[in-house]
């Protein structure tokens, strides 16, 4: 399940891992084309679509103006038509502008047109704090968008996570918002040559262990494995689940997780206010109650607008020190 | 593009067949019978929700769908019956669907601001004002891609209705200049009825009095047509679809109309007076089409009684139907339709009844 | 604390304490003035404003055209120099494409500037299903919304809350979204002539009981109370804890009930994933756990968009009967 | 309100003051110094997050806000520094949040694209593309309330800068229409460089070889300015911002301009060729305003030596202020300015140090 970790398995970055998903896509299916802001000239504004102009043209990798808005509702427009569009969002951020289009009519339009019209689209860029962006920059739209049904949420962790989702991403036949995090474009990882496609609603026990289970998305798996490293070495074994999926959430392996171990741990990287961290926790004590020896800990960001000040922003956001001593008050340790 | 004079640019088209004018009198007759049967039935609590009928309008869709082919794809604004219609969807499928049965054209899950038809290439029945037309914007953009990189069907255009009040959306500005930058064969056409709910459009609208501003701000072509006569729309429109499908690019339209009834269902009208929509009243087009046609002999009373006769008679079966129509059951409705590919709770989608009908079966009734 | 019920109080409707509250506040402030699509001429789209233009003049109650970004983002830059809007939303549906003004700069504004310019604006309109208004006339915002900090919201599930709450809402000096709910404008409910206002923060207990802890927010609350009159012909005795505002949220009172009856179940009109009712659950989880003689039920919109027919609607939303049948459940009852 | 060319409407203004050139001078020169050290202190990770410089516009900023009273608002998007500079904000205040300090203008928590002053009516600073343009209907808006029902102050209008990329976002076509039709007095300025990242405005922006069909649309003057030449914008700013006051209605002005560097700190300027900026550089605002000066007597190379002295001194100034005032401390300071009325987590909001200087102390120097 996880990625093949053999030596000879090559190492690409993480958006080299998005970019072979869209081109391989692009290649199998005339239908997928991809449209955003500077994805096709500039070469894409975080590289991700580099070289993808020159291989496809014009007509299938389109610059689009300044109006997330209008090109989200395009997109949703041609995939209505049965087209399957991938719309880059330069940041999710800019989706606030174009919450109407994604939220009103991808995820509703087959509900409301009684089965006829379906929207295979997705919606893909940077989530979550890019690196002192400061408040308006730095959306973690899960918080927000986690709530709405219809739609399928992949916020994958590593280039072979990000490439297996991007893949399933664009053959789903239903709307999929695709969270990808600036701060990891640049991550390598081992990404085999062989074609593979990772499920949706299937979360990946990134690290096993039989102490305390640490669930999370995105980025902050991150800091939930080098959070797991010191424990380690303090003889506390963790087990890190990375959902990969928000929508569908794989709630039964969480649920076994914590069977097993008895404490736990959500890390999400939005706010802590009807966020994805309180839905986990929610359906644990729904479903594991009985099994739990101390309450679930949430580690978030904190409850306040993204500061520009990297102290602050730190400060702010989740990280390994947080997650550390959140696993040892849930084992009363601490 | 360059700017279009609206009174130059287009000439007339040939003499339309007192056939064809025949339809388009009942075409538009079933409208006007389907919303006032719609407002009765509203009165009688058999439909819910909001409800906004299209009376006096019906010169538009009739005469803008005629103008186009069948497969071009057309999408609307909430006030939709009578687009559906013109473009032949069945009035039972209709009604059904504001009755909330299962019947209904989106299975009683859209309602009255959310008709859908894939068999006519209607593509809704909006609720957002000026939400469709980003969306009119990628119907364009996947009929130029189907042709241009899938090589595949014919050029088609794309019909986008929007009301005067979507002007003053930010959806619609930004969805004119993606058309334009990207040369896309999408039609905004508004149904300048003179009002959004209680607003009149000067109130709302810079530039009310010359719409043509708008189009020139995103170097697109303006047209301008009277909207209660249904000849004129027709001739309007023939043309710019003409055009808009050979250059594949976009234009601008602006039909002159007004509605006779409130906004919704609920509407003291006291922004406009009796003495306004009487004068439009008079200039019924459905009275104006009948009169031509009479006079050219080639209506006469009996047949156009006969004509009123059969929309009454089709609309009555439709209100049946829709009567008879299951009502949708929750334990197996609720959780379908949301998803594709089934997943968790969500189970499969079906297409509605309606789409098992062959295409235009009732078009050429 | 509750509505004084002495038979002299006068009643009247949801929508008139609505008005009688902008009114005074307005007579009060002449910084305060609204705005709106069809707040003055029409007289509101449902005849909330009902009068005002004639007692304020147009320069205070002013008509917009179809423009929600525009006229909310006005409204955030004229709280900027200190005037004190109160824009209505017809619907707060049509709030999704104003997210980016209200989201992004209502809220952080006062961040962002370091404290230079708050944003005191009043963002009210109608809230949840209203009636078979189908997928995008019917949004919960606040399962979107209260995962943003920077701001207050308020949730009225009556006329002398909604007065009281408006009061505060528009004397607030930070922004503050209100949300009404078309169903309930024509209840009626005491009223007093004399001037009140209710704290934000500061949950009503709506009915006292020591079997069951029902907690809920706006509409909701009547199926709360409806559902533990019918438990009470069963000898089942449920506090009705109604929340009032979201944000802050009374968890303290919550709690409270919660280690007296042992029992919770939260009623929340929005989606379950990631909402208010989440969030209760996993705040009541925290602090309560060791009380808790079952897990939280939560009873909340049913995971799809919302249907158009009469039926599917009525199935999809929370109602008496969900209620009863949870806080059994909850109770070990069934 | 009707159109206007923008050859003739605008007489010019009479001849400024030697005096005030020079001051446009050393605004000028104190901006394009301040970003370059801004540069500096990017590359040198003394600076976070995106970052965008004002090289080559300076004249906008600077000939724009000259020409209006102090008090009248000003509010821009992400690309500020020249904007507040020109403002009077302190350059140590600036420096300092880019710094990420607490004594930046905003206390180190809104950075580079998110400068405010309220001392000198600088209203931000925002970053995404076109959401400031309502917020300066608000203003204007606003100012208007104040005088007309608040009875208080002076007749003022808003100067609202925006980049050519927001001229396709809807917010500034609600923006746009909101002003027209409530009649305020809201400038749109648009900083017209031909790019926004690396799109050439011809490929995003519909008409934009004529933008004074934007205007058009609304209803709105539309006035243009050579934003290479400071004295060019301040005659034009000056005589709209004189009949925007007076008729307090807005207006549409385009200042042709052009950015020397990347987008921000990271853009390999592929879409461009050297030759293009070249050419621009030539014609530098700040050259042409100091070669004119010196032609007519009012400057000589010593005196500019001294000049460009006393902006490095003011900008070094302000970098050694920035290096040592204090980081923000998260205990303290992450849960303040959240909210006005301090509640559960969040401590109580105060202004900035920079907030306890006197009116014009720096504008004045
Ligand atoms: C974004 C949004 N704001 C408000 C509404 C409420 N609303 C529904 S219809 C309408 C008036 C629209 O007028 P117009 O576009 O002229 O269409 P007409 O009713 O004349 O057909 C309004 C304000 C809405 N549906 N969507
Ligand atoms: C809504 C939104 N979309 C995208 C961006 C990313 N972005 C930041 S600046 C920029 C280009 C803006 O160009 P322009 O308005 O011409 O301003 P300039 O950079 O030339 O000053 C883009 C796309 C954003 N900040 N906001
Ligand atoms: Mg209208
Ligand atoms: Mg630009």
């Amino acid at each position: 399940m996880s990625a093949a970790t053999a030596t000879t398995t090559r190492q690409i970055q993480f958006r080299e891992a998005l970019r072979e998903a869209m081109s391989e896509e692009m290649r199998r299916d005339p239908r997928v084309f991809l449209m955003g802001e500077e994805v096709a000239q500039y070469q894409g504004a975080y590289k991700v679509s580099q070289g993808m102009l020159e291989e496809f043209g014009p007509r299938r990798i389109i610059d689009t103006p300044i109006s997330e808005n209008g090109f989200a509702g395009l997109g949703i427009g041609a995939a209505m038509m049965g087209l399957r569009p991938i719309i880059e969002f330069m940041s999710w951020s800019f989706s606030l502008v174009a919450a109407d289009q994604i939220l009103n009519n991808a995820p509703k339009m087959l509900y409301m047109s009684g089965g006829q019209f379906g929207c295979p689209i997705v919606f893909r860029g940077n989530d979550g704090a890019g690196g002192q962006l400061g408040s308006t920059h730095s959306w973690a739209v899960e918080g927000l968008f986690s709530n709405v049904p219809g739609l399928r949420i992949a916020i994958p962790s590593t280039p072979y996570d990000a490439k297996g989702l991007l893949k399933t991403a664009i053959r789903c036949d239903d709307p999929v918002f695709f969270l990808e995090s600036e701060r990891m474009l640049g991550n390598k990882g081992p990404v085999p040559e062989e074609e593979y496609l990772i499920p949706f609603g299937v979360a990946d026990i990134k690290r096993a262990g039989a102490d305390c289970t640490i669930v999370s998305f995105g980025r902050p798996v991150h800091f939930c494995l080098e959070a797991a490293e010191k424990l380690a070495a303090e003889g506390i074994e963790c087990e890190v689940i990375d959902g990969r999926t928000i929508r569908p959430l794989d709630i039964d392996t969480i649920i076994e997780s914590v069977k097993k171990t008895g404490y736990c741990v959500v890390v999400d990287q939005s706010w802590p206010f009807g966020s994805v961290a309180s839905e986990v926790a929610a359906q644990v004590y729904e479903r594991a109650m009985d099994y739990l020896d101390n309450r679930v800990y949430r580690v978030c960001s904190d409850d306040v607008p993204a500061p520009y000040s990297k102290a602050l922003e730190q400060a702010m956001l989740p990280h390994a020190g947080k997650i550390i001593e959140a696993v040892k008050k849930a084992m009363y340790l601490a | 593009m360059t700017m279009t004079d609206p009174k130059t640019a287009l000439q007339p088209v040939d003499r339309v067949e007192p056939r064809t004018r025949l339809k388009w009198l009942r075409d538009m007759m079933l409208i006007r019978e389907f919303e006032l049967r719609t407002m009765q039935a509203y009165q009688e609590a058999k439909i819910g929700g909001f409800c906004h009928v299209y009376i006096g309008q019906e010169a538009c869709a009739v005469g803008c769908i005629a103008a186009a082919n069948p497969d071009d794809p057309v999408i609307t604004a909430y006030r939709d019956h009578g687009h559906a219609l013109a473009r032949g969807m069945e009035p039972r499928y209709a009604m059904a669907e504001m009755f909330g049965k299962s019947g209904g054209c989106a299975k009683g899950k859209g309602g009255s601001m959310h008709f859908f038809d894939q068999r006519t290439h209607f593509y809704g029945g909006h609720a957002i004002v000026g939400g469709q037309t980003p969306l009119g914007v990628g119907l364009a953009f996947a009929t130029r891609y189907e042709n241009e990189v899938l090589e595949q069907g014919a050029k088609r255009i794309t019909l986008c209705f929007l009301g005067d009040g979507a002007l003053n959306q930010g959806a619609l500005h930004e969805a004119m200049n993606l058309a334009s930058v990207l040369e896309l064969p999408c039609l905004f056409i508004v149904e300048n009825n003179r009002y959004s709910m209680g607003t009149a459009i000067e109130r709302g609208t810079a530039m009310a009095h010359d719409l043509s501003t708008k189009a020139a701000a995103y170097g697109m072509p303006y047209y301008q047509a009277d909207g209660m006569d249904v000849c004129a729309v027709y001739n309007v429109m023939k043309r710019v679809i003409d055009r808009a499908r050979a250059e594949q690019a976009p234009a601008f339209v602006e039909i002159k109309t007004y509605r006779y009834k409130g906004h919704s269902m609920s509407d003291p009208q006291k922004y406009r007076s009796k003495d306004e929509v009487a004068e439009y009243e008079a200039n019924d087009p459905i009275r104006r089409l009948a009169d031509a046609l009479i006079a050219s002999g080639d209506l006469d009373e009996k047949a156009f009684r006969a004509l009123s006769q059969s929309v009454r008679d089709e609309v009555r079966d439709a209100i049946a139907w829709a009567e008879q129509s299951p009502e949708p059951d929750p334990a197996a409705d609720l959780y379908r339709d949301v998803v594709r590919e089934p997943f968790g709770p969500y189970g499969p989608t079906t297409p509605p009844e309606m789409c098992g009908h062959e295409p235009g079966a009732v078009a050429e009734e």
